[in-house]
């Protein structure tokens, strides 16, 4: 019983980071990409726009849950349950820290752990096209179905790269259960170099993690690959027919995907919970010394020098940077430590490849779909294929692993 | 606790089978299909085919359903409609086939006392020993499949490029 | 409780022997062509569930060596089996078997 | 013949066989040049080889046999594929490698200006192939292979220039009348069979010597009448002969090497080959003198009416071809062999001299249009002439041996047979002569500008000429001499002077009508009349046949096989079938509508069907 329970502790804990999560991606992209264009972006609903995703959320479930006539009800129902339960479905593999003792009670950070895992994965993100092609297709409108055909096509031509990149650090690590993983990238060359997948020794598998990224934003139809809800020629893609909670799913489902991909390449590439460096050179601190800078600047701003025209700012500043500091002293409470330290690790990686996700689509413009098609078929897969040859090679030569 | 597993995805199995059948629309059928492919996956499971499994869920319904699915829409096919021809098939087929699944179940049956019970955990099979013998034991097999695929693929290009006329 | 925990090999039989039956069924009794084909991915699909069940009962890899072998070869069928079906399609616009019965049009 | 050194006698067929079928694969693309060193080399290593071979075997008392492998297996039947050589085989091959040769050097000169350069020489090169085969086959069965091969050649050269209907129609009547001559000819291998149970040639003469000579028929002569008949398909006796004259429709080569030297003396070969069961059977003997003897004169006759060169060339050959069938049915089997020889020599002499001519005028025949030539092509004309002195038998020349001996052979056997021969040889040395003067005498009647051939065409004929000269002194016959029982001949100098006056009166009554007063010819032939006529005519055997043997096989098809057998039988039982198959398939119909569910219905019902057996069988153990 006792496994039962702890796993329901867990199953809530993590739903619940990862609900909030969700929520909150949207405000951070949205603030991220108004920075990029100069704006301020969210800024009315709570202190700066924080409690924006509220709103969201609100409005979403007030509005009328309108569904045409002319679709195919079932499937157009169906659609946005498939999206986000496929997209929700493959964190539970995630592990996002060692196995820890808490209160006496031993267990892995991290709700399960199969032997395939990887494959899982793989399988739960090639199943996930479901949810927009039937979507796009129930719509019964020319545009949405243009957008789910479009999303079939380019995930199951992206899939292709995306597991063969994948299969190449699955090489040099012989195992496919993702904590396996993360532990067979535990520990430093030279003690400073970390042993992850991108710096693994004897093929470091740059490549592949390049092409993996590259991958991911098509699966998760992001841009410079979202064509199938490319605004200006499919009106809304596959999601023009859709509205309230219908549409909010399948947002949701896109922004689960994402964390789900960038754990995926946390896990796989970026050592998961590994720091960066080990913790006899004071990696611990880390976290500690951001958050210790980020309370400081807040409080400077709030109380010592405050920014014109923004009221607000002499009460919220200096409460975050109050928040901020606790933050930072929990990092230093021993019961705790052994947690939060490779948690933070963990979601510090994943957050960088998040911003790197959000980045992008502030940057760069949309693929033409041909340009599209050709750059998987005639590129990343032979790139891929060709780093896999190589990664073998040298696994080969290598000699097996003790 | 298995046979609750395996009671639950064989209803599902059996019931998106039957749906397959009934159901007047492609679309319909082909989402059962996909419905039968992930239970089976999950009764691989229980079995102990892990790798199974989860290749029952990449290829099946990962890729080829994507497939089907892709093609009825670009297709669009709708309903599909009744013609005269098919009520000697059906005339036919319905006893046809009851005689067939009664034989089976009757010669499994026979067979059954001889053939022990499956328990989960028994027999594990990770990805390990597939690939171990799937390049040693047949190794032959696994070239040939993939040429068998390869001319798969040109033959669907040449196909498939061809135009309306 | 051991006999819950023990499911008779014979029962995932039965499964495979239920599923192959209605795939057949479907083969019969449907017109749409992508109907039918998916009806042959489920019987072989049903046979797989044997293989794997059998291998599981022997003790030995190889039926799963064949459900994967299966799964190969069904992959490069539906690739040309759909194309195919594309390309009657275009040339009869049509779907249903029983339009496609003649080998000329 | 365990003593014996291993020879390699399959060399002698492989260089001609390689050379055909490199010039017939790969021909196209070469060069003349190329195709000609190809053709010629492979026949002049093929004599080089066998003349290796003669020197080593030495004194060829016994054959000299070697077996490669086990062709055919029967029963207690066994055909190996053996190859042999004893003296009289070993004298065909010279004769035919070498002429030859002799013939491919002057060929590729000749057929410079022709179309299927390439297919003219890998014909003639499988036609050496194959006639080697005839000569060295050890077993009866292997020189039948040889025997068809050059049938075959012969009827591809014939044909060769195919776009002529005259020559598609020469090339299937020799083929046709030759299959008679083979029909025989394998009935008489049958009964070879049947009776000795082999057909290794030295087991069944061995076996056939045993035998006692059968002064009323029986198998021995049957076997050799057998062959006989296929003699006298392939060496162009009465009746068979009339293909002969028509397969002058080839390129003169061929007619030079195929139909004068080599193969039409295939039949003789083959008698003399098997002289042991002659020797047995005086009544075949009687037949093949009478069957020369009436040859020798019908051709002759016909000869001096031909106005074509090569069809005069070729009825002499005819009659001397039974003047060797006398020679071989009254027993001087040396002596048929001795003149196969000279007759290769001069004959291949002529034809090439004719060819030369013909060569020279572009391609004309007939010998109305020639005349004066004398001067305009020298060499030609002289080498013509020494072969035409040499047919017609004058001393030393060697026609005049060969000839003599056979004449005294006959009058020996039966002098009437002997006047004959004489008469022949008179008439013989008369229309060669004719042919000679009409065409290099008197003042030129052609249009073409006449010019002498190169020198790769005057050399062989001037080799030949000389070998027409001096092959009367090759001691053929002594060499044949053990295999055969020496007959005396009355060495009777006034019989000698007699032939020789005949063949001076030949030439001379030539000399005076064709030469002294040209343009009489025609009053005498008036003055023949019908006798003329008849000769003009061939004796109308052609005709004779197609009324008698021709039209009623045409008619008898066309009424029987067409009328009858083919629309009642055969188009009755087509459509019959037809009307079956076509109720039936209607009743099937049904089951094959193309709707695949049915047939899965089918399939569906073969599984319960089987799963059924398996149930009452009682399920798998």
């Amino acid at each position: 019983m006792n496994f039962f329970l702890i796993s329901l502790i867990k199953t809530g804990i993590v739903a619940g980071a990862f609900m909030t999560t969700l929520a909150y991606l949207q405000w951070i992209e949205r603030k991220v990409l108004a920075h990029i264009q100069l704006r301020i972006g969210p800024y009315r609903v709570g202190p700066h726009g924080l409690l924006q995703p509220l709103a969201d959320v609100i409005k979403l479930m007030t509005k009328e849950g309108f569904v045409p006539s002319h679709v195919n009800h079932f499937f157009y129902i169906l659609a946005p349950f498939l999206a986000v339960f496929f997209a929700l479905i493959s964190i539970c593999l995630i592990p996002f820290g060692p196995s820890v003792e808490i209160f006496g009670v031993r267990t892995d950070l991290g709700l399960a752990d199969l032997n395939i895992g990887v494959l899982f994965v793989l399988a739960i993100s090639s199943v996930g096209v479901y949810g927009v092609a039937l979507g796009g297709w129930a719509s019964n409108n020319k545009y949405s179905l243009l957008g789910g055909l479009r999303s079939s096509a380019q995930m199951i031509s992206y899939e292709l790269p995306m597991a063969i990149a994948l299969a190449a650090p699955l090489l040099l690590l012989n195992d496919l259960s993702l904590r396996t993983i993360v532990n067979e990238q535990a520990g430093y060359y030279l003690g400073i170099i970390p042993r992850w997948t991108i710096f693994q020794m004897p093929f470091p598998q740059v490549f592949s993690f390049l092409i993996f990224l590259v991958s991911a934003f098509a699966e998760t139809n992001r841009v410079p690959f979202d064509l199938p809800e490319a605004e200006n020629e499919l009106v809304g893609g596959f999601h023009t027919e859709y509205s309230s909670l219908n549409f909010a799913a399948f947002f949701m489902a896109e922004y689960a995907n994402i964390v789900t991909v960038t754990c995926m390449a946390t896990v796989l590439f970026l050592g998961g919970w590994h720091p960066l460096w080990p913790a006899e050179y004071g990696s611990d601190f880390v976290p500690v010394l951001l958050l210790l800078g980020g309370s400081a600047v807040l409080l400077y701003h709030g109380l010592v020098q405050p920014v014109k025209g923004r009221p607000w700012d002499r009460l919220t500043l200096p409460a975050a940077g109050m928040i901020f500091g606790a933050l930072a002293l929990t990092f230093l409470v021993p019961v705790l430590k052994p947690i939060l330290i490779p948690v933070f690790w963990f979601v510090a990686k994943a957050g960088v490849l998040v911003f790197i996700f959000i980045w992008v689509r502030g940057t760069l413009p949309r693929f033409r779909y041909d340009q599209l098609m050709n750059f998987t078929w005639k590129f990343l897969f032979p790139v891929a294929i060709v780093n896999l040859l190589i990664t073998a090679f040298a696994v080969a030569l290598q000699g097996p692993k003790n | 606790m298995d046979l609750i597993l395996f009671a639950f995805f064989a209803t599902i199995a059996v019931a998106c089978g039957i749906s397959l059948v009934v159901q007047k629309h492609p679309i319909g059928s082909a989402l059962s299909l996909i419905g039968v492919m992930g239970s089976l996956a999950v009764i691989y499971l229980l079995l102990g085919a892990e790798f199974i499994a989860a290749v029952q869920l990449i290829v099946y319904a990962g890729a080829i359903m994507v497939l089907f699915v892709f093609v009825i829409m670009l297709l669009n096919a709708g309903e599909e409609t009744a013609t005269g021809r098919s009520w000697p098939t059906r005339l036919l087929g319905i006893p046809l086939l009851a005689v067939f699944l009664g034989l089976l179940a009757y010669l499994l049956q026979r067979m059954s006392p001889s053939m022990g019970t499956v328990t989960f955990g028994a027999f594990n099979t990770g990805a390990r020993e597939i690939g171990r013998s799937l390049f040693s034991k047949y190794l032959l097999p696994f070239e040939v499949t993939s040429v068998l695929v390869l001319i798969a693929i040109l033959g669907a290009i040449v196909l498939a490029r061809k135009e309306i006329d | 409780m051991p006999q819950l925990n023990a499911v008779p090999l014979s029962w995932y039989l039965m499964l495979s022997a239920i599923l192959f039956t209605l795939g057949v069924a479907g083969f019969l009794f449907r017109r749409n062509i992508i109907t039918v084909f998916m009806s042959i991915e489920l019987m072989l699909n049903a046979v797989n569930l044997s293989f794997v069940a059998f291998s599981h009962h022997l003790r030995q890899v190889d039926g799963q060596i064949f459900t994967f072998f299966v799964m190969v070869v069904a992959a490069a069928e539906a690739a040309v089996g759909l194309a195919i079906i594309l390309t009657v399609f275009k040339n009869r616009r049509t779907l249903s078997i029983d339009e496609v019965s003649s080998l000329k049009n | 013949m365990p003593n014996q050194p291993d020879l390699q006698l399959w060399l002698i067929l492989f260089f001609p066989l390689l050379g055909a079928l490199i010039n017939g694969t790969i021909g196209r693309r070469l060069s003349k040049g190329v195709i000609g060193t190809i053709a010629i080399g492979s026949v002049a290593l093929s004599f080089l080889w066998v003349a290796r071979a003669l020197s080593e075997l030495g004194q060829l008392d016994s054959p000299h046999i070697e077996r490669y492998f086990n062709w055919i297996t029967s029963g207690d039947l066994k055909i190996g594929f053996d190859l042999s050589i004893d003296r009289l085989s070993s004298i065909m091959l010279l004769v035919v490698t070498g002429v030859g040769t002799l013939i491919h050097v002057y060929a590729v000169g000749y057929m410079d200006h022709e179309e299927g350069f390439w297919r003219f020489f890998s014909y003639l090169n499988l036609f050496m192939f194959f006639m080697l085969i005839l000569v060295l086959a050890q077993n009866f069965l292997l020189l039948f292979v040889g025997w068809e091969g050059v049938g075959l050649c012969s009827y591809l050269l014939i044909g060769f220039y195919f776009l002529e209907k005259f020559a598609g129609d020469a090339a299937k009547k020799a083929f046709i009348v030759n299959r008679i001559g083979d029909f025989g000819f394998s009935l008489a291998m049958l009964l070879i069979v049947v009776h000795f149970g082999s057909l290794d040639m030295t087991e069944v003469f061995e076996a056939a010597r045993k035998m006692p000579i059968e002064a009323s028929g029986g198998v021995l002569t049957t076997v050799a009448l057998l062959l006989v008949v296929g003699a006298c398909g392939k060496s162009a006796q009465v009746p068979l002969y009339v293909w002969l004259p028509d397969a002058m429709a080839g390129p003169t080569p061929v007619s030079a090497l195929i139909h004068a030297a080599t193969m039409v003396t295939a039949g003789v070969y083959v008698v003399a080959r098997s002289s042991e069961v002659f020797l047995k059977a005086p009544i075949a003997m009687e037949v093949v003198a009478v069957i020369g003897l009436i040859t020798a004169v019908v051709a002759a006759l016909i000869g001096t009416a031909q106005n074509d060169i090569k069809k005069v060339f070729a009825y002499s050959t005819v009659s001397q071809l039974g003047y060797m069938f006398v020679a071989l049915g009254v027993g001087a089997f040396s002596a048929g062999i001795f003149h196969v020889v000279t007759h290769a020599f001069f004959k291949a002499l002529l034809f090439l001299g004719a060819g030369s001519v013909i060569h020279a005028l572009h391609g004309e025949q007939d010998l109305s249009k020639m005349g004066g030539l004398k001067s305009k092509i020298p060499i030609t004309y002289g080498t013509l002439m020494i072969g035409a002195v040499a047919i017609a038998g004058v001393w030393p020349f060697a026609g005049f041996h060969s000839k003599d001996a056979i004449l005294l052979a006959a009058h020996a056997h039966a002098p009437w047979m002997y006047w004959v021969g004489v008469f022949t040889a008179g008439l013989t040395a008369f229309y060669v002569f004719r042919a000679i003067f009409l065409c290099f005498f008197g003042e030129y009647r052609g249009k073409a500008h006449p010019h002498e051939s190169p020198a790769i065409m005057y050399m062989p004929l001037v080799i030949l000429a000389l070998l027409s000269v001096a092959g009367g002194y090759l001691p053929v016959m002594d060499w044949l001499a053990p295999l055969y029982p020496a007959h005396e001949e009355a060495h009777d100098l006034t019989l000698i002077m007699i032939s020789v006056a005949f063949a001076f009166g030949g030439i001379f009554m030539a000399y005076f009508v064709y030469v002294l007063n040209p343009g009489s010819a025609d009053g005498y032939a008036k003055s023949l009349g019908g006798i003329y006529r008849a000769i003009a005519g061939k004796f109308y055997v052609d005709e004779a046949y197609d009324v008698a043997i021709v039209h009623p096989i045409e008619h008898g098809s066309r009424s029987v096989l067409m009328n009858g057998v083919e629309e009642v039988v055969v188009e009755g039982g087509v459509n019959a079938t037809v009307a079956v198959s076509r109720s039936v398939g209607g009743a099937l119909r049904f089951l094959q509508a193309g709707n695949i569910r049915s047939y899965a219905l089918y399939v569906l019902l073969g599984a319960v069907i089987f799963l059924g057996v398996m149930a009452a069988g009682g399920g798998i153990r």
